[in-house]
């Protein structure tokens, strides 16, 4: 775990505990694509008895933890060019069939990283902006076909800046694709074109997320208080 | 990362598998000619009752039993196929020839990939095939680098029928050799993939590389061991019911 | 070898013979898909020391002779529904990739019957007319995506009738795609739109051949006399 | 039928299986990050000299070796790829910022699938990803049961470098683990497919429901035993030539 995921912050969420959060959501029997970096921690907490199976992008359904340092075998990576293991009943095949699993709607959530996700669904988190070097990966395919897409996300930028917008000012990924935002915040979901929040972090009120929220949220339904583990 | 294996799929009898299938479904049926024929799956079909059915197969059935016996039974409003004549495939013959069942003829290979796509998300893809022929009728054609392609659509299922010889729990699954046919991809374009299996594997038991379905395409799994070949029955002679 | 296919005819080659002619063209290192009926014939006259390997539209490549009847496995069958054996180096693989070779350009060779060919090369092969019950088949697929597509035919119908016409009748199976015929009465190559005579069967003259013709036939080149085995 | 065995493809050096590889070729190369990347094949083709080409791979290299040096050395005029961007891509990055290389971004499902499509004759398809994105931009849209998608190109190769682990003299291939990734469709959509394998079989000693490339798609083989990883060489700060 990187130093970012356990810091300690004023109110709202760890990285580990907002990947938690996640994790209590991802349903019975799913397959499952996870980005690269806090989507990562989310496998970790999925509870007990559910079964999950992971896809990469790079043709393997059913992989598992990262190899012992002795065990580590670089063709088998994952999209995050991280060493990995296969669990009982994984599966290998080449790109075009691992991407026919993603286009075609077999991968029953997509839980990624955001920069910008509007009230609509629409999610910008492949570029910020229009400088440096365009690198997509595998995000468009993701949000396209996957059967819902999740996002886990701080609920601002560093600066401050709101991440949830009235609409996305950077380059889009995708139109119309994202249905839950899980934050250092809370839980969003979109509902008919709006930000609904559904849950709260400890010490974190409905109005603090609203007001850090560059949309409008409704506040006005039942929200969860959050209890993170320890 | 949990360490417990992956999302397994439910052992099923055919009964079961099939008890929700609904009058009008589009079944797409694996095998070519007998060779990966889902006989006893299209035999619980044929039990189960339901009408109106849109089959996707390469052919038409042939004999008393399997498709040509659902045919037969009234069950079938419409076949999509690239070969419907056969040895015996009387009952398709009077069918059609009587008005009594819709025929759209696909050559074979824009089958196969109408059926791929619809698998994949693709709705639509270009060949070369057929072009400038009967079965490019109505179709849209379009010109790339100086060549004429027609546009072809995808093709999915509310259900596949597939014969496989070896599935693991997590329905992974294997084929013995020219059986594999039409199985892995009707798997992929059916919103439920229910396989007969002649073995049954523990998850683990089957090599990854090996796999040639992963699971993830396959709903539910019927046991079906030492499953017959259409072809043998036929030769017996024998019909179903 | 069925009756057919040995019964003695007055001129022109039998059966056997027009398979034989045709395989002596098949190039070294080719990979062969051959139709139902005369055209599998042609693979028993291939010329000792060509590697030659026979594609199946249902997913087989390599595949060799039929076998004992003890051991026949419905499931290793041909595109003709035949009993098969597998040969060393053979694959199998699903309907899709199979006409990805076949689509894809990867097929070297389809050798198939006719029933009309015209001199652009446009070929009738699947349907005599619109009666009865259309099967196509992998026709279509082979015509518009083997490398070469040659027919082998009788030179008319079992009525007299040319099956080599100025223009096909019945519906077409590709639009010119034809380069070669193999005949009872010869060897009928097309070039530049044109029936060109490349040889001749034994005791039939040029003008015979052109005279069975539907269509201009070019017999000024040089045209090799064929000299069947006994 | 003849018993002879089929057609068999060369087993070739390095050196001689890329001798004819023209200036201004494209050039499919295997490989997703370090796993599957075919190295030795990649310094070959260094040595051996062409320029201008176009190189479709997922990545754009890393450190000094493969890929990486092949752009460093200035033989790439552009990159089709998903993901340019890598802990050590600095010559990519570099060569791109000062406009001396080409980009075509493609998300990756998309390249996976022209690449495909390339070797299967098929040249455009539609698909969701990418709609209303920059990277639809300038490509036809078109609505199918009420919903827009891109229309996409083949995408082909005059060659491919692929990494397999074992060969037979068939040129049927078989991957270690996810070394696959590329490989498979890479070697349908090239002119020219050159394999590099650790293993090389005789026909016969692969079990044919096994092959995972089929030998039809696969022209020249070279024997490369023990392998290097991209990943161990960048590790250790290997630098090519």
């Amino acid at each position: 775990m990187t130093e970012a995921a356990t810091k300690p912050r004023a109110a709202g969420l760890t990285r580990s505990q907002m990947a938690w959060r996640a994790a209590q959501d991802i349903p019975d029997g799913a397959f499952v694509n996870l980005g690269i970096g806090m989507p990562e921690l989310a496998a970790q907490y999925v509870p007990e008895g559910r079964q999950v199976t992971y896809h990469s992008e790079n043709g393997i359904l059913g992989f598992g933890e990262g190899p012992a340092p002795e065990d580590v075998d670089w063709d088998l990576i994952n999209a995050g060019k991280k060493p990995v293991t296969l669990n009982p009943g994984a599966s290998i095949f080449h790109h075009a069939d691992s991407f026919a699993m993603i286009r075609g709607g077999h991968i029953d959530l997509a839980l990624l990283g955001a920069f910008q996700i509007a009230p609509n669904g629409d999610l910008a988190n492949w570029r910020a902006g229009n400088e440096g070097i365009p690198a997509v990966g595998g995000a468009m395919d993701l949000v396209s076909g996957a059967k819902a897409v999740w996002c886990i996300t701080e609920h601002t930028t560093k600066t401050g800046e709101p991440k949830l917008v009235e609409s996305c000012s950077y380059p889009l990924t995708g139109i119309k694709v994202v249905s839950r935002i899980y934050t250092n915040l809370g839980v969003v979901h979109i509902e008919d074109g709006r930000f609904v929040l559904k849950a709260v972090a400890p010490g974190v009120t409905p109005e603090e997320v609203a007001e850090k929220t560059g949309a409008f949220l409704d506040i006005s339904g039942e929200i969860e208080r959050i209890a993170p583990p320890a | 990362m949990t360490k417990a294996m992956g999302v397994t799929r439910p052992v099923m009898t055919a009964e079961e598998a099939l008890a929700d299938v609904k009058d009008g479904a589009t079944v797409l049926i694996g095998g070519f000619g007998g060779s990966g024929n889902p006989v006893e799956l299209i035999h619980a079909l044929i039990d189960q009752g339901a009408r109106e059915l849109t089959v996707v197969n390469n052919n038409a059935g042939n004999g008393e039993v399997g498709l040509a016996a659902l045919i037969r039974e009234g069950r079938v409003a419409k076949v999509i196929c690239s070969f419907p004549r056969s040895a015996a495939s009387h009952h398709f013959n009077e069918a059609y020839l009587n008005g009594r069942i819709e025929l759209e003829t696909v050559p074979q290979g824009t089958l196969a990939e109408r059926i791929r796509a619809g698998g994949s998300g693709i709705p639509a893809f270009y060949t070369r095939t057929s072009v400038g022929t009967p079965l490019a009728e109505g179709k849209p054609v379009a010109t790339f680098d100086g060549r004429d392609y027609v546009q072809e659509r995808a093709i999915t299922g509310d259900l596949a029928l597939v014969k496989a010889s070896r599935a693991d729990r997590c329905g992974n699954l294997q084929f013995h050799l020219a059986m594999r046919n039409f199985g892995p991809i009707m798997c992929m374009a059916a919103t439920c993939a229910v396989v007969q299996a002649d073995e049954i594997l523990e998850p683990g038991e089957m090599d990854p590389e090996q796999v040639v379905t992963p699971g993830i395409f396959v709903n539910r799994l019927v046991h079906v061991p030492g499953a017959v070949q259409e072809q043998v029955l036929f030769e017996q002679g024998a019909r179903y019911p």
